[in-house]
């Protein structure tokens, strides 16, 4: 890998800024056959839960036009069984590794944080907001910005404050920037953005829902506009927070979009199921496509986009890094 | 590394109509020499501005050494991906991932096999019968089905199968009869001592029954099951998922795909698929309150 | 037109369900050529704004995954023209005619439903909230519920009584449940679900946002799940107020998923601008769905995937038809 | 109706290498049919799968009667659209929307005309001419571009014109230098009464100038500009919207597909395509306050 696709996130240096998202990339041991995992800017765990979940009945997935909507039930073996069995084998391969919490309530996320605390080979933890909160009748945390940056909060209470915590948010929101600012303030050092969007289909055979979830998350393609447009959103709104990108990423011209609206890092999802080879194929497309731009550093083509708008959105700085608390 | 899957792109070598279906065969040598039995392969649908993001997933018929290594695949075209497959032309390029899945086990001696199926899904059984048949082993087809459409190699089993049964409820090929009539009958006079299966989920649960009452080990392929519910076929997706029964006694729910899709027919619980058992491990012990699909 | 697609939007009665969606069919004029406009079930207009208004410069679309990015900026020839010149064409060939008004304040509403009180030829008025309220720093009126409201209450009050009122809502809320029940609550009659969804692409030639609107949105069979999944939340929650479904519709059975999830018809959009013979051939396709599954009228498929639902969600009765009022 | 469009599913009958570009000879019956020079296709692109929901439009070279009608059309392949079509092959099926857009207006007299273009949107220009020749006009080409790539038919206008001047900046074919510095000399030595015009947007503006300098009219077709703004073709969408100023001295902003691609040169507002001009109709007084895309 070239200097050129160096990046950061934050304090995370990495080598590429092509990343798995979450719950797309197995436990890494299915991408293995196909590439060398060192090619990974980093791997982002299924969302790890405190309790092993089986998730939802089949049929948990249904194709849609460039998209898949997924209803999964955050399925994992839980907390435990994670840090037993397949961090271990990650750090053993030295893959960069962002692991992706999933609380049901705010004491849930800090048991999360609480457990993952000082583990070795954890380069970043992801907060999946876009879960239902059963203290407020199953609303997504990522709705509501006082939800979102309660979970925020209690894992960046819970964590080192050498490891940076990520907020991962969901655009189904009326305003997603309020959204990022609540994260930010409460503590978030960088968003990932966006988690699937909810969408539904129904099954003309049997004239039912085609998922045992009813409604599901919509990812892939077809979401990327959406994708852009709330990297851009938020980067107007929060310059010096970093930002991985998400949302149907397949090439690397998609990669080089969501790098100039905003995002210092990509992760690639639903494309893996269609090519599992995807990340280093991104990888490869996007170095030739800055290249081709005469664009030195990827750093350079952060948020390239918003240059030289007419009108300067209003800016917000960053939360400064916080001090060790008490847990 | 050989026994890894690999992604390449195939060149299509011939289509040809094969009673109802269509049997394409692809030079891909770099999944032709990792093929087993039992594995399958993903082909990627629609052409480089598809909007059909999930692989459509197919058994491999045949695997022949020509051209470097060839795989065939038969298919029926009734549905939008396949029906694009079916468009394909000689020379055309077609995105394949291969092979995929845990093969069938097979007998270490020169065993007795009854190798079980119905629709396409039974061409992956040629392919297993070649190689057991290489290994000394005996042959027996069955091959059940509604009707005469829906029974794919009657003729190809007569020609390679030491001996084959063929049976469709309506007579319109072999015997008038179910899979109950024949099966056990053929297992008795054949004195086999393994039963494979690939089919429907139906016949798969039937040939299990059936093993079982007759002490039989079986190995099935839950294709169907799979290709309802998966969106990846290499495990990634995590969509694939069937209760099966460890010897730890404990239900687990596992991938199709990638733990499958040949599975012991005894370990397969098969009045639970579709659904979370309760005692599964990690079970929701209530349903839990949602809003719309969680993520 | 077989008497199984025969359908009504309240006291309307419409031969087919099959529309076209605001925006997405000119005048009539130019789809005339490619097929009877006697075929349509209606045709719903551009929406129709005070003043003649040019729109926002080119580029004003870009492609993306099964989707078209658009943004137009209102444009149109202003109310007085749409009267002289538009709208007696399209009373002139029999065609059944849907009035998509735009305001950019409730005022400008009042005013555009006044003008269009009494005037002959008009089925039913269909309220454009996705427009920027000047009032409310641009913020779209269909993201908060009592300027969506406001809206429709101020076109209720200036339409005929017998006139249907319908509200077209868009999907970027945190909740569009809330947003339709105030419509409804406003005097609605009937809902257009959905409008297209904020989203934004970057041209990596140039570096800059493809669109001169910046964000436009996303329109086309991308939009589908979300749509659907509009149409499915509300019908279960109104299940009386006549929907029409909205998004990404380019197939009878996509249509017959519209109206499984709830809709009474379902509107065409973006499809006529690949196929400008898309209605009659939906149409047709729906015809043969619904033979196919024995299905002997439309009404009969009506939200028929929510039975049977095991979880029934709150059921809210619809506001009783509205006695005429002053303007 | 025999004017009106038609949506049709063609047969390719040939894709042939023409210089840098692909020719295209579809069958299109009727289209040929109601096909006058000037108007083009278009063709939906990427399959039965596709995620291009736009479709690509193409000029169309030349009308035959063969096979009761065929049209071709000629490109570059080198973005996906185009590259997609460039895979096509005889007997595979195209669906294309056209005849579509309002033609070149013809003289009513056997005048001299001076045809002008580069780039594959040249390709037009060959159908206006064999019209023209067919109505006794003298036919003179100027073709102008940066370099050979980009010049298409030169030697087809030297068989098929009356003359035939070709022009690149780098001088790989023709002379070296601009359209400026030969087509006033055209227009003063042939004494040509029109000119038309079909290309690059800035060929087309230089094209206007001169003719307007020497008192004549132009109709040169917007085809680059649609190609960049447009998402239908067929007047449906109004994203091709570029402002032309009336009789009446009123700027309007007008279809670049269904009220072009063919316009008069000296109606267009060069200088301000891409934008609003403030004295159009309709133009925002003040900037308005929008929250991203209004619809
Ligand atoms: C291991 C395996 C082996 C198979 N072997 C054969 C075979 O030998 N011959 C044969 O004819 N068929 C086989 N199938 C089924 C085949 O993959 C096609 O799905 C089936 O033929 C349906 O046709 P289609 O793709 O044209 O249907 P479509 O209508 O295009 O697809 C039907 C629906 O199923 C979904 N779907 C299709 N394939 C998959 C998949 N792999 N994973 C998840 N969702 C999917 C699509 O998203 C779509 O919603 C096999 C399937 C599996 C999983
Ligand atoms: C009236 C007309 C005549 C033309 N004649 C010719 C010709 O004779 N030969 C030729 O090579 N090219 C011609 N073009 C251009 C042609 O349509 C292609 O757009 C061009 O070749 C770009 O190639 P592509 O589609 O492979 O590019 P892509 O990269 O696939 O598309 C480029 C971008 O342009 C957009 N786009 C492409 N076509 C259109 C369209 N019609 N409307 C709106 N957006 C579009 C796409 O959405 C995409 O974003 C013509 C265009 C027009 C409008
Ligand atoms: C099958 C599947 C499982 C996912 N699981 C998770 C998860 O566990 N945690 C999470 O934060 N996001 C999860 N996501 C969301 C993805 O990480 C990603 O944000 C989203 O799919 C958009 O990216 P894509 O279009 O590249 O897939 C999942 C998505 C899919 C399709
Ligand atoms: C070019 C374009 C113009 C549109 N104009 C309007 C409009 O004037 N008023 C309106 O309510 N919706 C408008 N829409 C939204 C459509 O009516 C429709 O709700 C949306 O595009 C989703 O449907 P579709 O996917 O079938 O296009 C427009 C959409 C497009 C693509
Ligand atoms: S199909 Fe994706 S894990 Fe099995
Ligand atoms: S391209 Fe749609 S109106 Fe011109």
């Amino acid at each position: 890998m070239s200097d050129r696709v160096r990046t950061a996130l934050g304090p995370l240096e990495l080598p590429s800024p092509v990343l798995t998202a979450a719950g797309c990339g197995g436990t890494g041991r299915e991408l293995a056959p196909f590439f060398d995992l060192g090619r990974l800017g980093a791997f982002t765990t299924t969302s790890v839960t405190a309790q092993p979940r089986a998730g939802r009945p089949t049929p948990r997935v249904a194709e849609t036009p460039s998209g898949l909507l997924t209803a999964m039930g955050m399925p994992g073996p839980g907390i435990e069984t994670f840090l037993e069995r397949d961090l271990p084998w990650l750090v053993e391969q030295d893959v960069r590794t962002i692991v992706s919490l999933a609380g049901h309530s705010v004491e849930e996320f800090a048991e999360l944080a609480h457990r993952l605390r000082g583990v070795p080979g954890v380069a970043a933890v992801e907060v999946n907001v876009a879960c239902p909160n059963v203290a407020d009748r199953g609303r997504m945390f990522a709705r509501h910005p006082a939800a979102a940056a309660a979970a925020i909060r209690a894992v960046r209470d819970g964590t080192r404050p050498g490891t940076p915590v990520l907020a991962k948010l969901a655009p189904d929101a009326t305003d997603i920037v309020t959204i990022a600012l609540a994260c930010v303030d409460a503590g978030a050092d960088g968003l990932t953005l966006i988690n699937t969007m909810e969408g539904m289909a129904i099954d003309t055979g049997t004239l039912r829902p085609a998922l045992t979830g009813v409604s599901g998350g919509l990812s892939g393609p077809a979401l990327r506009p959406v994708a852009v447009r709330c990297v851009y959103q938020v980067h107007a709104a929060l310059p010096h927070t970093p930002i991985i990108g998400t949302g149907g990423v397949a090439t690397g011209l998609d990669a080089l979009e969501l790098i100039l609206a905003g995002a210092s890092a990509v992760a690639v999802g639903t494309a893996l199921f269609h090519d599992p080879l995807a990340v280093p194929r991104v990888l490869r497309e996007l170095e030739e496509a800055l290249a081709a731009r005469r664009i030195e550093r990827l750093a350079d083509a952060v948020g390239l986009a918003h240059r030289p708008a007419g009108f300067v959105p209003p800016q917000v700085r960053p939360h400064e890094p916080e001090k060790e608390r008490t847990p | 590394m050989s026994d890894t899957p690999v992604q390449t792109s195939a060149t299509v070598l011939t289509v040809r109509q094969v009673q109802d279906y269509h049997a394409m065969t692809l030079v891909a040598p770099a999944i032709a020499e990792r093929f087993r039995p039992g594995q399958f392969v993903a082909a990627a649908v629609g052409g480089a501005h598809t909007a059909r993001l999930v692989r459509r997933c197919f058994g491999v018929h045949e695997v022949k050494s020509d051209y470097g290594g060839t795989v065939e695949v038969v298919f029926a075209d009734t549905e939008p991906g396949t029906g694009w497959l079916a468009g394909l032309r000689s020379r055309d390029q077609l995105d394949l991932v291969g092979p995929l899945g845990r093969p069938f086990r097979l007998p270490r001696d020169p065993v007795g096999c009854v190798l079980t199926g119905g629709g396409p899904g039974a061409a992956s059984l040629f392919a297993l019968a070649d190689t057991l048949l290489r290994r000394g082993c005996k042959v027996h087809f069955v091959l059940a089905g509604p009707s005469a459409r829906q029974v794919f190699g009657s003729r190809m089993a007569q020609r390679v199968g030491d001996t084959a049964a063929i049976v469709t409820e309506d007579g319109s090929v072999g015997e008038e009869g179910t899979l109950d009539d024949v099966l056990p009958r053929v297992l008795q006079e054949t004195g086999a001592d393994v039963v494979y299966g690939c089919g429907p989920t139906d016949l798969l649960r039937t040939i299990t029954q059936i093993a079982g009452e007759l002490g039989l080990p079986s190995q099935v392929s839950v294709e169907e099951f799979l290709q309802r519910t998966g969106a990846c076929g290499t495990g990634l997706c995590m969509t694939c998922m069937l209760p099966v029964h460890g010897e730890d006694g404990v239900t687990r729910m596992v991938r199709a795909c990638a733990d499958g899709p040949v599975l012991r027919g005894d370990r397969v619980r098969w009045s639970d698929l579709g659904t979370i058992p309760f005692d599964a491990l990690g079970a929701p012990r209530v349903l839990s309150v949602t809003e719309g699909g969680s993520r």
